[in-house]
């Protein structure tokens, strides 16, 4: 795969602060990339960058090898689906997708057969007449991925184009992305903070705060092997503990020792350990690696969630077996379920 | 049980604040009908207010004139008016409260003031386009300056004048608060700025811009004051009306502004009929 | 009249032939005529349309247009807020504008019907010589009356009739300073012209005395009122008052004894005119016998062409009130042109009559003025003050 | 957006000329006498007129008030209708003000004259008749019926803004109508009620028809008087200038308590 | 527990619709009660009618053993957290929660002391003189809390409080209304569309649909014992199959028989089953009770969801172990993890 969207040491400030410190990234052909982090991060600025609507202070963009960091928006081969929409209020469904190829003076009868075209895959075949004002959340955001898909962008950038849907919706256009970028084969860049919808989508993730860059993977290995403990905290919920290696494949955190997997760490070196919530099996009090006493237990439909206290510590815990609160338990803990990551600050 | 006594004291009480709005219409209407010139005794019903109005060059004249004036100055009104909210938006904060305090004035000041103030302005322009043309030591060239400009010319720029304000203070606000992404997603489909403000900004715009030449419209139809300082030998209706009323208006002029009210009236519904079943058949289709 | 010395223009109008009426065809000169309202024979109500008559004749386009006081008439021409050809001042204007420079003087030689105008009405103060002015119309100031409202008996009281009581409310006064004054300095037995600030300070005594009585102060809205049976008394022009007895018959007209205001509307040409022989043309040929005939007929105000009165039907031809006896003009009075004080003096005592509440101290408006601007600036530093306080956090 | 401030350089321009300069040129004659000296006589003059002043601005006043009562429970009856028919309603507030209106008050003339409609229909019923025209009565009359629309638009506009949860919070919370009335909907909707005050306020203070034309021209307002200096007997441009000028502070001060010149208030107003 | 309140045989229509019809509830004093249903289902109008805002048709609302059907909103001991908080945009934010006390003429002293320990206890202390309209949307939220709660009502009512926050601070809002409502010790009547959220702070939870109550009950016997499969699906993801009761503790679907704990059907009786999707356990093909071919994974973090096509039905499978897509599969699926309904239309 080759790279067509390329940023070099860009760097945006606003108001005197850096929004994005030196942020570098290549972006491969024909992948669903989405750009995950806190708000306020710079997934928005970094997504205008490449649109072209900032201009950053230093640094380039490059786009399929050309450099294209002066280039104004509207002679860039990319285009965006705007958080709410943007849709023109004036023009009707037809009219908004055929905006762009009108303004290539594209042959009437060309632009009817794609837009209609268009309009179908989107599944909004029937509606070319409507007014986009009176559609609801999920169409008009059929309408305005449409708007940008018809002009076969080589890219398309996202920017949390679902923010504004409930939740059912939500999970069906999930699918639905993910099936249209596959279907018109061009590469997505997609904006969002919602770490369930980052993982469900993307080829690949890149986690970001503060205007850097966390860590780039696949959402398994993202998922699995968080490179700290933000990413670990931010990508579902976790159970971050301080510990020790003790040596190879031997790590020792909450007051006990623990085999694991991890090695090549230095001897007695801090570390931070990582254990899901699920990965943790509640067993009888004496039988558990560990042992706490139960806090809270919330049903959660699929699990329990427990709040275990143990040592000052409190554990969630993902269980299918609710214990009573007040009931003392114990806990194990897999050598695979172990993920250990030195030891970084906040 | 409660709520239906307030629900029908509501509607007794817009009943009576329409039929106060409305009685004197009603009542104009009513003798444009009627046989006589009294103002207060129906004698006979007639149609040759009507017949002779067409004839009457005078009112026929100046409602002419009001017209042209009013469309005229509503849509240099609104060009100008148009152009500075946008040019005002780009401003400072502090650049447009000064722009907008001033642009106020002719909106909260009495009218007289405004009539007034501009035909000094005129007369002084008249007394140096004067001096300027009847002074040996001034030379030749600079007696250019027409001295007759009361008239047209006057007329038209007072109405541009108080139309403008209301024109800024309609777009303005709605310029502010238009998204600024529907711009950029203009861009982003490939509109330069300049296409990117004819196909999208300035239809988005387009209600309050509308709304703001009808504003314009109506008071310059319906403007006295200001337009009797300034309009030189000329008459529009309102001027003639007005020296109608001293002595007795011709029911004429009442059978003139039943024409004009049902026009009116006309348009609105036909435009709220089109509106709505063009509503409507989006409903339909649904 | 011998036909061949005649131009017929229309079925009524012809005019004199040994005049070069032609002179402009073809040249695209127009006119500008500011006259007051309905004072003219212009085609309403069955009326013979003199204008047109004119425009055919002389190939002159005339903008006709109106006003409705001697003052505003004054105010538009002084402010330069337009250009007029022909204007028609009444008598004290006339002399207070031809004062000021502000008309030209005619040639007479244009103006060959001026022989055809009676002495009675030429050469008067205001004007002499007739240098600047041709009278247009004259009439004289009288008392309407409704007889249904109003005991024929009264009638012997004059002027001091405005000022009994048992007509409160129902009588009309002038909107209109000079013949308000006028009336009641005669009713003090002096002259209807004041002549001192002593005569002002009587007469706002008298006319603040009469306030209570006056249901309005109106000028042509007078028609409107007295043939409505609005009102009961009103002052008004002679010629009106035909026009009103005209269209409601239980009205009625007469001019006190003791003598009245006499009136003259006469046409003068601005200085500002562009086109002064033309204007003079138009002049000539509103002095024509037919011309003034129907003008008379229209507005019902005494002509001062000679001839007109044995043309009239015998009713107008014999009225009292269109020719009143001429011992009765002999008491009567022009308005004068007054000095600048005397007017400003009159004015004041106008208002404060109109408004009638003691006067105000003089300092109270300038002191409000600081304390308002003052209060504004308060105002706006509060504003702000609060906004700054807001975006504090 | 369009950041293209040459844009507003045309109305820039003319706004100084055809706004502030006339404005320069009223208080310039304000402040002089007939031969162009300085002086303040004029500004003393308008003290002897102070009687005047009141009286309009008591009329006014009283007008705006009436308007204000008037309007609000319209406002807030349109505010709380269905879109559609709110549509209607407000045409039909704003059809008349497409009447001229001079007409308009000339019609009242004939309601309110003594031989007038609605003497006739009282008489009928053997009733009357009343002296209702040329009264100060009349002319408040005049100046509510001419400027409600002035007063019901900028009412509506704000009142539309107000959500009715908020109402209902209100009452939620323990207000009845007239706590509701006077802690929510009355300081939500204040941006209105200013700009619709200083709507009504301005031309009643400043009309001369109306008091004309249903006042009989008996008490002088001071409209009256400044058309008296430009356009009547007395012809006094410098002492019009002051009067206008004094005119003007009044009402800009009654603007600055109202409405802090902030244009988004102004939509309302048609 | 006693009841607080009480609705009976409540008709509500709007434009000669019924919204409500006929619906009767008891809610009981301290309970943290939640209405679910699908956008439409009556649950404001409900709600409403609690508070007085609405006048049933027909039908009684008691209070504490009151009849008060009648009763204006004003007095009625009942406070309301509206959906978009309806903060007053007037006040700040002392004087927004300050309002229901001032109206009640209480001491300035006392209000002063109740709203700074209520602004303290939705931790929005220092916050006093802001402004409302300058606050995040969780702060706004706190604050209308805080207004409501300030005049001790006996019962609040809340509708839809979260709709408008990101689902993080939603999750920290939700722990935060539940904890609210223990420590204040009154009953929280609770509007919701997200089954999850309703799941995880009830105590008691009614499910709604088309102005009908469908199931009144804890969220696990909802959860597990839906009564019907509206409530089953609604509930949670959910595979609903025909299937045909053979005989007690034997039922057939997906053209195999299973056992199952339930019993007292009707021999043959059509019925429908539930299973959820984690309650399927993914087995080599020839294992399997059934076989399917694996259409689709997607990796969710926790899990990885499978659907997997079998004669035409498609299964969706929650699994921690991911097949290949097209791939064979067996299914398994315990006598517990059945639940049997009986056939319903729609
Ligand atoms: N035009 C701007 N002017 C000033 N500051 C800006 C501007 N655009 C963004 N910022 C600031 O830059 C930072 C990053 O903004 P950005 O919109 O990229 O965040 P984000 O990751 O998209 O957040 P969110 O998830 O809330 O959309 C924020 O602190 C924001 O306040
Ligand atoms: N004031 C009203 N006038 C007319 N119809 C109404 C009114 N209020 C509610 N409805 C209708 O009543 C039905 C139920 O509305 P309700 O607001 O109770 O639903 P809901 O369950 O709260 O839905 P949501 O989750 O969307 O808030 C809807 O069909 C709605 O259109
Ligand atoms: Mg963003
Ligand atoms: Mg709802």
């Amino acid at each position: 795969m080759s790279k067509i969207v390329s940023l070099q040491n860009i760097v945006v400030g606003f108001d005197g602060e850096n929004v994005l410190n030196g942020l570098s990234l290549d972006i491969h052909d024909k992948e669903f990339v989405t750009f995950l982090g806190p708000s306020g991060c710079g997934k928005t600025t970094t997504l205008r960058v490449i649109g072209g609507f900032v201009q950053p202070s230093s640094g380039n963009v490059f786009f399929d090898g050309q450099d294209i960091t002066n280039l104004p928006p509207y002679k860039r081969q990319v285009n965006t689906v705007f958080q709410k929409y943007a849709l023109f209020p004036h023009l009707n469904v037809y009219e908004n997708v055929a905006f762009g190829l009108r303004l290539k003076k594209m042959d009437e009868k060309e632009i009817r057969s794609r837009v209609l075209e268009m309009l179908e895959v989107v599944g909004l075949k029937g509606f070319e007449r409507r007014d986009t004002t009176n559609l609801s959340g999920g169409q008009q955001q059929r309408v305005a991925i449409a708007r940008g898909l018809v002009n076969h962008p080589r890219v398309l950038l996202l920017d949390e184009p679902l923010g504004a849907l409930d939740l059912k919706l939500r999970k069906e256009m999930q699918l639905e992305l993910k099936r249209l970028q596959q279907a018109m084969n061009i590469t997505f860049i997609y904006v969002t903070h919602d770490q369930e919808e980052a993982l469900t989508m993307s080829d690949t993730v890149v986690v970001m705060k503060d205007g850097n860059i966390q860590q780039i993977g696949s959402p398994i290995d993202i998922y699995n092997e968080p490179e700290n403990a933000f990413v670990a905290s931010f990508i579902g919920e976790s159970n971050i503990i301080d510990g020790i290696m003790l040596r190879d494949f031997c790590v020792e955190f909450a007051g006990n020792e623990f085999t694991c997997v991890d090695k090549g760490f230095a001897h007695n070196e801090l570390v931070q350990v990582v254990i899901r919530p699920e990965d943790i099996q509640v067993v009888p009090a004496i039988q558990g690696q560990l042992t706490g006493v139960v806090k809270e237990v919330i049903f959660k439909g699929v699990h329990y969630e427990m709040r275990v206290e143990q040592a000052g510590y409190e554990w969630i815990i993902h269980s299918t077996q609710a214990s009573a609160p007040g009931e003392l338990i114990g806990m194990c803990i897999g050598p695979d379920e172990i993920h250990i990551m030195t030891r970084t600050e906040g | 049980m409660k709520k239906q006594h307030l629900a029908a004291l509501q509607k007794v009480y817009l009943c009576l604040i329409f039929s106060f709005l409305y009685v004197p219409i009603a009542v104009m209407m009513v003798f444009s009908f009627n046989e006589s010139k009294s103002r207060t005794l129906f004698t006979g019903f007639t149609l040759k207010w009507y017949q002779s109005l067409l004839h009457n060059e005078m009112i026929l004249e100046a409602l002419w004139l009001s017209l042209v004036v009013a469309f005229l100055a509503a849509t240099v009104a609104t060009i100008l008016g148009v152009m500075a909210s946008i040019g005002i938006s780009g401003m400072k904060k502090r650049t447009q409260g000064v722009i907008n305090t001033v642009s106020y004035l002719p909106v909260v000041n009495p009218e007289i003031i405004t009539g007034v103030s501009l035909m000094m302005l005129f007369v002084v322009y008249v007394n140096v386009a004067h001096w300027l043309n009847s002074n040996p030591s001034v030379p030749g060239f600079l007696k250019f300056l027409p001295e007759n400009i009361f008239g047209f010319g006057t007329l038209l720029i007072a109405h541009i004048t108080f139309c403008v304000p209301y024109v800024i203070f309609n777009v303005a606000p709605k310029l502010r608060r238009m998204d600024v992404r529907m711009y950029e997603a203009a861009l982003d489909l490939g509109c330069n700025p300049r296409q990117a403000f004819f196909k999208v900004v300035l239809p988005e715009l387009m209600p309050a811009i509308l709304s703001a030449f009808l504003i314009s419209l109506t008071y310059s139809i319906d403007d006295f004051i200001i337009s009797y300082f300034s309009c030189g030998t000329l008459q529009t209706l309102p001027i003639a009306i007005y020296s109608m009323t001293r002595k007795k208006v011709s029911p004429e002029i009442n059978a003139l502004s039943t024409i004009m009210f049902v026009a009116i009236l006309c348009i609105i519904l036909v435009s709220n009929a089109l509106e709505s079943r063009s509503y409507r058949k989006k409903r339909i289709k649904e | 009249f011998a036909a061949e010395d005649k131009i017929q223009v229309t079925e009524d109008i012809s005019v004199s032939a040994d005049y070069d009426w032609t002179r402009f065809k073809g040249q695209n000169v127009s006119l500008n005529v500011y006259n007051w309202g309905l004072y003219i024979s212009d085609g309403s109500d069955e009326s013979v349309d003199v204008i047109s008559a004119f425009e055919e004749l002389t190939g002159i386009k005339i903008n006709y247009t109106t006003f409705d006081t001697n003052e505003s008439m004054y105010a538009k021409l002084k402010s330069g807020g337009a250009s007029y050809d022909v204007i028609f001042p009444s008598d004290y204007m006339l002399g207070k504008m031809a004062n000021e420079g502000m008309l030209l003087p005619l040639n007479k030689e244009n103006i060959p019907n001026l022989a055809g105008i009676s002495e009675l009405y030429l050469d008067k103060e205001y004007d002499p010589g007739n240098v600047y002015s041709v009278p247009y119309m004259w009439c004289m100031v009288g008392i309407t009356y409704n007889k249904d409202m109003v005991d024929e008996a009264d009638l012997e009281q004059g002027w001091n009739l405005l000022w009994d009581p048992r007509y409160t409310g129902q009588i009309l006064q002038f909107n209109n300073s000079r013949d308000c004054f006028a009336m009641a300095l005669k009713t003090l037995g002096r002259s209807m012209n004041p002549t001192s600030t002593q005569d002002i300070d009587d007469a706002l005594v008298k006319l603040q005395e009469q306030k209570p009585l006056v249901q309005a102060y109106v000028m042509d809205e007078v028609f409107d009122k007295m043939e409505g049976g609005e009102a009961a008394l009103a002052p008004y022009y002679t010629g009106d008052g035909l026009t009103m007895i005209a269209e409601n018959p239980s009205l009625g007209m007469f001019i006190p004894e003791e003598g009245t205001l006499q009136c003259v509307d006469a046409m003068c040409i601005p200085a500002s005119s562009q086109n002064q022989e033309a204007a003079e043309m138009f002049i000539n040929y509103m002095c024509e016998v037919d011309v003034a005939l129907q003008n008379t007929l229209f507005v019902q105000y005494t002509s001062p062409v000679e001839a007109v009165r044995e043309l009239l039907p015998a009713e107008l031809r014999d009225s009292e009130l269109m020719y009143p006896d001429p011992e009765l003009i002999e008491r009567s009075e022009y308005p004068s042109v007054i000095s600048d004080e005397l007017n400003s003096a009159m004015d004041m005592a106008w208002s404060q009559m109109k408004s009638f509440d003691d006067t105000g101290n003089q300092w109270l408006v300038p002191v409000f003025l600081l304390v308002a601007i003052a209060m504004t600036v308060f105002n706006v530093w509060r504003r702000r003050a609060r906004k700054k306080r807001r975006q504090m956090y | 957006m369009i950041k293209n401030r040459k844009l507003a350089a045309p109305y820039l321009v003319w706004m100084v000329v055809f706004i502030l300069v006339p404005l320069a040129i009223v208080t310039y004659f304000a402040f002089t006498d007939k031969a162009g000296n300085f002086t303040l006589e004029n500004l003393m003059i308008i003290g002897q007129y102070s009687t005047v002043f009141v009286r309009s601005l008591l009329l006014a006043a009283e007008a705006t008030v009436i308007c204000l009562v008037l309007s609000f429970p319209v406002s807030y009856f349109l505010s709380r209708q269905r879109a559609a028919k709110q549509k209607i309603f407000l045409m039909l507030v704003m059809l008349p003000m497409w009447m001229n209106f001079l007409l308009r008050t000339y019609a009242w003339m004939s309601l309110l004259e003594n031989n007038g409609i609605i003497n006739r229909i009282l008489g009928f019923f053997g009733i009357g008749p009343f002296q209702m025209i040329y009264t100060s009565g009349a002319v408040v009359l005049g100046m509510v019926y001419n400027f409600l629309p002035y007063m019901i638009l900028p009412l509506y506009t704000a009142m539309t803004k107000i959500d009715n949860s908020v109402i209902e919070a209100a009452q939620d919370l323990g207000a009845g109508m007239f706590k509701t009335l006077t802690k929510v909907l009355i300081p939500l909707s204040a941006p209105g009620i200013a700009t619709g005050i200083t709507m009504v306020f301005v031309p009643s203070v400043s009309t001369f028809i109306i008091s004309r034309m249903l006042g009989g021209g008996s008490n002088m307002l001071i409209g009256d008087l400044i058309e008296l200096q430009f356009l009547g007997n007395s012809y006094n441009y410098n002492l019009g200038s002051a009067l206008s000028l004094v005119l003007m502070v009044i009402v800009l001060l009654c603007m600055s308590f109202t409405n802090g010149f902030d244009d988004e208030d102004m939509e309302g107003v048609v």
